[in-house]
């Protein structure tokens, strides 16, 4: 098997961790930004008009494949389970927590292959960067062209967008304890130091603290 | 900047888009069985009108749906967005 | 330091208590906090702020905000300069210093101002009809004209401000904070849409900040202070001032410019401007209106001002603008000006009222004051060459034409014109809004419009303050409803004020100078010399339309865009054409509304940022490595991996070498990959392929060419068969996102009936590619469970497996006629792969190459790079690849193929080139001719699309577009290049191994 | 016959206070036949009447503009001057143009300050310069001027010019036409007017053709919004209209209209001298005469007859002019401005007939005509008056596009200019 400390994340070279532990303290920055390396992500395709794939489908993972667009279903934690991201009337993607992915995929292909469903494991493909803090939404907004207020994009929203000139899929989190809104940023793995840094740069003069996620 | 009405993901801005040009333009079945001219007729010639325009475009960066936009080419009003395949609103053209 | 002798002691906006020092040309004056620097240099009497354009005379500031066509300045020396900012405009800091533009040596010695004497040979156009002849005249005079032209310097070092940009959402977005706007913001506010009110201005306020008008019983700027207050605590209205809306475009989309850190002095922390994005549900233009000017002779002399502006300086600044001042006038609002003046110190010798009859009110005000009314005169000329002396005023006739009778000279230093009223039309627009025509105040007014905009108060053509308040409240309801918001909010009443009744205005742009070329002196656009000679003088010869006027005058072209001057022009040309106004019509308005720096235009997407850098997972080793980079679209790809003191050929020649004779390793991530899953991909790829798809087994790959409908190659690639249903398929570097799209395009525009699903994983997976003779032994060391053999895994197959621990996926395919490995690993083990390869190929003098050595090793082979070989031009065949060409099936761009010209016999097809020295490596775009001429032109039968020294053959070696190239093998042809000529033999179009034999090995 | 433009002139006028000035050109209302009608009055079409008149006698002609002269693409361009063109056929016809535009001043005796400053063309990657190279080649045997530069030989040229090697978009080197440049746009519809109207030739403004009058698959002459008008020969060149006046003429044409973008700086003292163009960071720009940068970018990417287009192009081309002129930064845009542009699949003009016998037409010249206005005036008259194409545009007739023998100048024309 490959041992897991021959992996690299997206963002591998920019020491986070490091830096993490540097900006422990650092209380009065408007933004947090840090990486979630190795999201399980899968792709999935089916026909929502097909019901067999739906139930097959959503039994798989533990929800209901939203047919809603720009929102999502399963869970926020990813812990507690996957997450499911409505990307187009057929498409969703499948976010997991790390390593969950293969096996879920496994399950996923077994269950809805038969009726119409494709999976693709996609999870290097894209890494997520989380943005959170007072003033997320601002750094968002310099760069997003998604209305992006409070109660336009709600926790549990999701949308496809562009994000400086970076395509990125967004997802808005349940707010911290402070209240403050907080995003979940996938971006195609090598876009991910450009938009890192550009999201520092963008978010300068609000304060940055890197944080482990 | 246009405000295109994606049929899946609602309202965006015109940069998540891009156009695909003409709508309606049905690939010939037999293309061997057409003239040089009849082919370069689908290949080439375009309405191109002033005033009212079908034409496609797809949510590049969105849901990456391709879509039909009736247009009116003198004003950049949209007048309907429906999808691939539908006939076109005002009933005019093919 | 001198003291502010223009400086009212009390009243203004003005913070005395915190004074500021600056400098304008050199010398150091002071002002204080809330002064712009036009009001500054005004409070210290410095009357002469500049020159202009063409005659280099005095200017002096004219108006007291954007409008400004004369006080034009060189803002700060060194990187943050910034030229041609409007004085009126510019807040004054500590240590803000600013000189005049376009004067040379100095303002008051400028060498220019000879062209005052030679004016008469300058009228408009005059360049069009001289210069002609000698003929190299021309290049001479050209240099001097640009060399005179242009007003201020561009800063000689890169910017360091940083800028960005904002994407915003509203219901409501209020445009100006005057009392409309105020009143707008305020009524749509309160039914809890989002709005965003934006002033230019540093404060929100408008007109009620320079003059003494009431609201709701309170002075007018006491209730915009209340009227803010509400704001502050309404988390649904966002104020923004020193915010110009400068572009109103498409679907309401409305870009505003945030000046941050201006007014805080040069060097400031933090983001210099902001470019806000503005979509709106509803647009409110608010924007006011601008006092016109009218036109006389000599109107350019410092001291010659707008009436508002001239109270605005009283009031806002508490700053006299002169000693003695006469009121030009058509209407009543030059009363409530003189008023202002007078009361503010500066005594009025006349009100100059083109009317016989003013309104009650506004007689009311000079009468109190005792100030002298001359009704029915008008002002025809001015006393004074270096600043206002005196105004010449004369009765005026009922045509507008002064008689001379009752001629007289009244001794001022001011003179406060009041033309009447434009309103700000700019916004509405922009985008396709209508104008129409008031004839009662003679000025256009929006009309109609395709957005979802509304302009009120002043910007509408209501010019009283009650109305105005009233058309604010009312346009600020009809707004959040049509936005869609259902509450009422608190409506309560619209904020009140006095009503007056005013006087129609009486149309007067122009009075005619009485002197015969006393014309050429009136000007009409004080920037840019225009004057009502010029005019006339545009429409006599022909130039008639208001487009012609404009271009062949240079009329409202300044930096000012005719803010002061258009209408003035086009009432002009009006009255030489004897066409009423309407019919002559405006020039078209355009963004900007004001000038937008370009720093802010471009935002953050500058620098490092001005295009993303793409690198793949094992860039970090390349650059450790010491590796050149080539960009590839956005990628960054290793180039070559020079050496210590290695020239570039020294390093490509070592890596080709590498490549044949041990091991060579590529990094090959960039490589477009698309999965494809569904029961109708071989249909598919049948139809998006030239070649056939039907017979690939699993586990088998296939190389493929795409053509465009056009019959021309748009990518190539290899695709391999995973399962029944699955195939993967690659794509040039460059490529990759055009032929997802373009394949994405086809299933769901004309095919929507087949199983096709396609999902990019270009990035999923990282890949390097092993090759050369040593490359199965390496794969053999880091792999257990793989089948490695020709016969278990031979040349297009592909298995899955480890390698070095990771799960692969290798593929035998081969861009260098070499056995090789491609290995695809999921990107996370990019690094993790590359690093066992390098260590465990260390012992058999694992090479890494770049993508030149790639090139040199394909071209030995013959094999064709879309984009170098082909440029969009280039059919499969002319490539020799007719196998590639199904026969049997339709496939996009088939038909094209068979047209008269692209079936013709004397393409230009692919062949080989030796040159004759072997060591002569031809230059890639070199043109190929059959037979060489001692001069151009010559025939060109083709060109040389790749070209390079071969360490492995051992000579150059070239591939070329040739015209008939196949039947011209062993020909010799020749590349007539820059003083010297290269004679080559064409050959097939492979160097090396030509039986492939290695590839399968 | 109008009076000569000339130093002299000016000085004899100036003791008149210009009161004794001509009109430029005549303002007649249309006459009800005319041999020839020319429909569209910007530079092609006013072109095409001159030469018409001055070399095949023909003078019974009018051109017909629905505005105002040279308010359609010949007013709004960047004008940008060039015969550097990769294909035969197209240096055939723009070197015509361009030897034509050399002598222009003097041949209309109006001067149209034409500005032989140098146009740069910048490689930015090893591909672009590989196509530089061809081109320059290319160029070369065609007997035109063009050569290679380094990046040190441009910074030398152009000393505000980033070349650092650390630059996203690094300046590798790139090459030079030396007499191409600019000139002024609305001067060269004025002059070609001028000159027209002195050889009788009826400009009328203001009128719209409405249709196209046909019989038996021959053209008769136009319906406009002043009358009718018949004409033996009828010439469209209308640029971005071409499609709507083809509709009424029966037939469709490869062309489509999309805005295309120019922005002018406010006017600075000079700092730019020559024309820089870049095909890969998409911006082109130049210092005009009085000061201001002018700067151009690509089409937008819809069809469009708006006149405007949208604000991301702008941004873009701003940012990619930084990218080369990083002291650019702190100036500021003063005016924004769209065209209609008629662009063909392959990037090349169709200048010939049409299928209606005795209408011919002129148009696709796209981001580039304005370099061609003389050229194109030049054998399009002579197609008109010979029924026959000249050699110079037999290759560009609309049957290339059924043979396939496309002109495919996409690299010349990726980025307007
Ligand atoms: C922003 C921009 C930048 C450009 N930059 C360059 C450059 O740098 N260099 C270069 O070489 N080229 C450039 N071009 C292209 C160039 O401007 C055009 O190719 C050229 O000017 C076309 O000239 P024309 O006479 O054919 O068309 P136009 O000048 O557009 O004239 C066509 C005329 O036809 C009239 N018309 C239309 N319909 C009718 C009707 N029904 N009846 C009567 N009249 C009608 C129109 O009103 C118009 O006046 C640029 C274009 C734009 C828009
Ligand atoms: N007596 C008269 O004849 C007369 C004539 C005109 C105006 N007025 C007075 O002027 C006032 C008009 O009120 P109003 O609110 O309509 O206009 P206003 O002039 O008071 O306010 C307009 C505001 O908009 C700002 N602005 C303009 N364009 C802008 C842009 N593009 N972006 C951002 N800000 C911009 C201006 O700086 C100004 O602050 C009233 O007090 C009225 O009585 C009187
Ligand atoms: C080469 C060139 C230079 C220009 N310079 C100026 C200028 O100095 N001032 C100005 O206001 N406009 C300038 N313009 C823009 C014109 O005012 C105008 O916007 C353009 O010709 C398009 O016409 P329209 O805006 O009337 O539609 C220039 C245009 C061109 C093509
Ligand atoms: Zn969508």
């Amino acid at each position: 098997m490959a041992e897991p400390y021959q992996r690299q994340s997206a963002l591998a070279h920019l020491g986070l961790a490091a830096r993490a532990a540097a900006d422990r303290e650092k209380s009065d920055a408007g933004v947090q930004l840090g990486e979630r390396a190795f999201p399980g992500q899968l792709n999935l395709r089916g026909d929502p008009g097909n019901e067999e794939f739906m139930d097959a489908a959503s039994g798989t993972v533990d929800c209901v494949l939203p047919t809603v667009p720009n929102t999502s279903a399963g869970e926020d934690d990813l812990e507690e389970g996957p997450r499911v991201l409505w990307l187009a009337p057929v498409e969703w993607l499948i976010v997991t927590a790390a390593g969950a992915e293969e096996a879920l995929a496994g399950e996923l292909v077994a269950a809805a292959a038969g009726c119409g469903g494709s999976v693709t494991d996609v999870s290097d493909a894209r890494t997520v960067i989380v943005l959170q803090g007072p003033n997320a939404r601002d750094v968002l907004m310099k760069g997003c062209p998604l209305d992006l207020h409070p109660d336009v994009f709600r926790p549990g929203h999701c949308a496809q967008s562009l994000l400086a000139r970076a395509a990125v899929i967004l997802y808005r989190r349940a707010d911290e304890a402070d209240g403050s809104a907080s995003f979940e940023i996938h971006v195609t793995r090598s876009f991910a130091d450009y938009l890192w840094v550009w999201l520092e740069d963008a978010a300068g003069e609000y304060g940055v603290q890197v944080i482990e996620v | 900047m246009l405000l295109i009405t994606c049929p899946w993901c609602g309202p965006r801005d015109e940069i998540e888009f891009s156009c695909g040009g003409e709508a309606h333009i049905t690939r010939p079945s037999e293309p061997e069985a057409l003239t040089d001219e009849a082919w370069a007729d689908y290949l080439f010639n375009r309405t191109n009108p002033k005033g009212p325009h079908a034409e496609r475009w797809v949510h590049t960066h969105g849901c990456r749906r391709w879509f039909n936009v009736l247009r009116n080419t003198a004003t950049n009003e949209i007048l309907a967005v429906y999808e691939m395949g539908k006939p076109r609103p005002d009933g005019e053209g093919s | 330091m001198r003291p502010q002798r223009m400086r009212l002691a009390s009243g203004g906006r003005i913070d005395r208590t915190r004074p500021l020092s600056f400098s304008f040309d050199g010398t150091r004056y002071q002002g204080f906090a809330g002064d712009t620097l036009a009001s500054a240099l005004m409070a210290n009497g410095v009357r002469r702020v500049g020159r202009s354009f063409k005659l280099h005379r005095f200017r002096g500031i004219f108006s007291a905000g954007a409008e400004e066509p004369n006080a034009i300045v060189q803002l700060e020396s060194g990187p943050r300069t910034v030229p041609n900012l409007r004085a009126t405009q510019v807040e004054l800091y500590d240590g803000l210093s600013a000189a005049s533009v376009n004067a040379w040596p100095s303002l008051a010695v400028d060498f220019l101002a000879i062209n005052s004497l030679f004016a008469p040979l300058l009228p408009a156009g005059f360049y069009y009809k001289t210069f002609m002849w000698p003929k190299p005249l021309w290049h001479a005079c050209e240099g001097m004209i640009r060399r005179a032209a242009g007003l201020g310097r561009a800063p000689m070092d890169p910017d360091p401000d940083t800028y960005d940009h904002l994407h915003a959402h509203c219901d409501v977005l209020v445009v100006g904070g005057g009392p409309t706007g105020l009143a707008a913001a305020l009524r749509a506010g309160r039914t809890g849409a989002r709005v965003i009110i934006a002033d230019e201005q540093n404060e929100l306020g408008g007109q009620l900040l320079n003059n003494r008008q009431q609201v709701d019983g309170s002075l007018g700027a006491d209730w915009v202070a209340t009227a803010c207050e509400e704001f502050v605590g309404t988390a649904n209205v966002r104020v923004l001032t020193r915010t110009t809306a400068f572009g109103h475009y498409e679907h309401n989309h409305v870009a505003l410019l945030e000046r941050r850190t201006d007014h805080l002095g040069p060097g400031v922390d933090g983001v210099r401007q902001r470019l806000w994005k503005v979509r709106a549900k509803q647009v409110v233009l608010a924007a006011g209106a601008y006092e016109r000017p009218i036109v006389f002779r000599n109107n350019d002399r410092p001291g010659v001002m707008l009436a508002s502006a001239a109270a605005a300086y009283v009031n806002r600044y508490a700053v006299r603008p002169g000693q003695r001042a006469v009121v030009f006038t058509n209407n009543d609002s030059g009363y409530a000006a003189a008023a202002d003046l007078a009361d503010g110190g500066v005594p009025v010798a006349a009100i100059v009222d083109a009317r016989l009859e003013a309104g009650d009110d506004a007689a009311a005000l000079a009468a109190v004051r005792d100030i002298e009314v001359l009704n029915g005169f008008a002002v025809v000329d001015v006393k004074g060459r270096r600043q206002v002396a005196g105004a010449d005023v004369s009765i005026l006739n009922d045509e507008g034409a002064a008689t001379g009778g009752s001629a007289r000279t009244i001794g001022c230093d001011l003179l406060a014109v009041s033309g009447g009223w434009n309103p700000c039309v700019h916004l509405h627009c922009h985008s396709g809004g209508k104008l129409d025509f008031d004839s009662d105040w003679a000025c256009f007014v929006p009309g109609r419009t395709p957005l979802a905009s509304r302009a009120a108060g002043a910007a509408a053509g209501v010019f009283e303050l009650a109305a105005c308040l009233e058309s604010g409240f009312e346009a600020g309801a009809r707004a959040a409803r049509a936005a869609g918001i259902k509450r009422r909010g608190r409506a309560r009443k619209a904020p009140a004020a006095e009503r007056n009744s005013p006087a129609p205005a009486r149309r007067l742009f122009h009075v005619p100078s009485l002197k015969r070329g006393g014309e050429a002196k009136a000007f009409v656009d004080l920037q840019y010399d225009v004057t009502a000679a010029d005019i006339s003088l545009a429409a006599r010869e022909g130039y008639e339309s208001v487009e012609h006027v404009k271009r062949y005058t240079t009329l409202g072209m300044a930096t000012d865009q005719g803010k002061t001057s258009n209408v003035a022009g086009l009432a002009i040309l009006s009255g030489v054409l004897g066409r009423p106004i309407p019919e002559v019509g405006t020039t078209t308005f355009r963004p900007p509304y004001t000038a937008v720096t370009y720093g802010a235009l471009a935002g953050r997407d500058v620098g490092d940022f001005a295009d993303p850098v793409r690198k793949t997972p094992m860039h970090h080793w390349h650059v450790a490595a010491g590796a050149k980079f080539e960009d590839v679209g956005q990628w960054k790809r290793p180039w070559y991996y020079p050496r210590a003191d290695e020239s570039m050929q020294e390093a490509v020649n070592r890596e080709c070498l590498a490549a044949r004779n041990t091991i060579g390793v590529l990094d090959a991530s960039t490589l477009g990959k698309i999965d494809i899953q569904g029961r109708d991909t071989v249909t598919f790829l049948n139809r998006v392929y030239t070649n056939t798809w039907d017979s690939l087994a699993v586990g088998r790959s296939r190389y493929g060419l795409m053509c465009g409908e056009d019959g021309m190659i748009f990518d190539d690639g290899v695709t391999t068969r995973l399962g029944d249903h699955h195939y993967l398929m690659t794509t040039t570097s460059g490529g990759a996102a055009r032929v997802m799209s373009w394949l994405e395009e086809w299933l769901q525009t004309e095919w929507p009936e087949l199983d096709v699903r396609l999902t990019s994983v270009t990035e999923q997976w990282a890949s390097a590619g092993l090759c050369g003779p040593g490359a199965r032994r390496l794969m053999d060391d880091l792999s257990e469970d793989l089948p490695l053999d020709s016969e278990a895994l031979p040349f297009m197959a592909m298995a899955e497996g480890r390698v070095a621990e990771i799960p692969a996926r290798v593929f035998r395919i081969s861009f260098s006629g070499e056995v090789s490995f491609e290995i695809n690993v999921a990107a996370r083990y990019g690094m993790a792969l590359w690093n066992a390869l390098m260590t465990a190929g260390e012992k058999y003098g694992i090479t890494p190459y770049g993508t030149e050595a790639m090139h040199v090793l394909r071209a030995e082979k013959g094999y064709i790079i879309a984009g170098q070989e082909t440029d969009g031009t280039v059919t499969p065949i002319d490539l020799g690849l007719e196998r590639m060409v199904s026969k049997k099936k339709d496939f996009i761009g088939k038909r094209s193929l068979s047209r008269s010209d692209t079936a013709r016999e004397d393409r230009k097809q692919l062949v080989g080139l030796l040159t004759e020295d072997e060591s002569e490596v031809l230059p890639e775009g070199a043109q190929i001719v059959a037979e060489p001429r001692p001069m151009p032109p010559m025939e060109m039968i083709g060109h040389v699309t790749s070209s390079y020294y071969s360490a492995n053959v051992g000579r150059s070696i070239a591939l070329a577009l040739i015209r008939s190239g196949r039947s011209r093998v062993g020909e010799y042809v020749f590349a007539p290049l820059p003083g010297k000529r290269v004679m080559a033999r064409v050959v097939e179009p492979v160097f090396f191994d030509p039986e492939g034999g290695r590839l399968h090995g | 016959m109008a009076a000569r433009y000339s130093i002299v002139s000016l000085v004899r006028n100036a003791f008149g206070y210009h009161e004794g000035w001509q009109r430029a050109w005549r303002s007649p209302d249309p006459k009800e036949r005319y041999h020839v009608v020319v429909i569209g009055g910007g530079g092609h079409g006013l072109a095409t009447a001159y030469y018409l008149a001055k070399e095949h006698g023909v003078t019974d002609i009018a051109v017909i503009e629905r505005g105002w002269l040279g308010g359609g693409n010949t007013g709004r361009n960047t004008t940008i001057i060039r015969s550097n063109y990769l294909w035969d056929e197209s240096a055939g016809i723009y070197e015509k143009a361009l030897q034509l535009y050399e002598g222009l001043s003097q041949d209309l005796n109006f001067n149209i300050m034409l500005s032989q400053r140098g146009v740069l063309n910048l490689a930015h990657n090893l591909h672009d310069l590989r196509e530089i190279s061809r081109r320059v080649n290319a160029i070369r045997l065609n007997g035109i001027d063009s050569e290679v530069l380094s990046a040190e030989e441009i910074k030398a040229m152009v000393p505000i010019l980033n070349i650092s090697p650390g630059a996203r978009y690094p300046v590798l080197g790139g090459s030079l036409q030396r007499r191409g440049g600019v000139a002024r746009h609305d001067a060269v519809a004025w002059g070609l007017a001028r000159a027209a109207d002195a050889r009788g030739v009826d400009i009328v403004q203001n009128c719209e053709v409405t249709d196209i009058l046909r019989e038996g698959g021959r053209v008769t002459g136009v319906e406009t919004t002043r009358g009718t008008i018949m004409a033996d020969k009828v010439g469209i060149v209308v640029a971005g209209h071409s499609s709507v006046l083809a509709a009424m003429a029966g037939f469709r044409m490869p062309v489509e209209s999309h805005p295309l973008q120019a922005l002018v700086s406010e006017p600075i003292k000079p700092i730019l001298d020559t024309v820089v163009m870049s095909g890969t960071v998409h911006v082109y720009v130049s210092q005009s005469d009085r000061g201001e940068l002018v700067m151009g970018a690509g089409i937008d990417g819809h069809n469009g007859y708006t006149q405007r287009g949208s604000l991301p192009v702008i941004e873009h081309m701003v940012a990619a002019a930084m990218e080369l002129f990083p002291i650019f930064s702190r100036l500021r845009m003063m005016r924004q401005w769209g065209g209609i542009v008629d662009v063909c699949p392959d990037a090349s003009p169709i200048i010939g007939k049409t299928p209606v016998e005795n209408l011919f037409i002129n148009c696709g010249w796209g981001t580039g005509g304005f370099k061609a206005t003389p050229g194109s005036g030049w054998v399009f008259a002579h197609t008109i008056a010979r029924g026959e194409p000249h050699p110079l545009n037999a290759p560009f007739s609309l049957d290339r596009f059924a043979a396939g023998k496309l002109i495919d100048e996409h690299g010349a024309a990726g980025v307007a200019h």
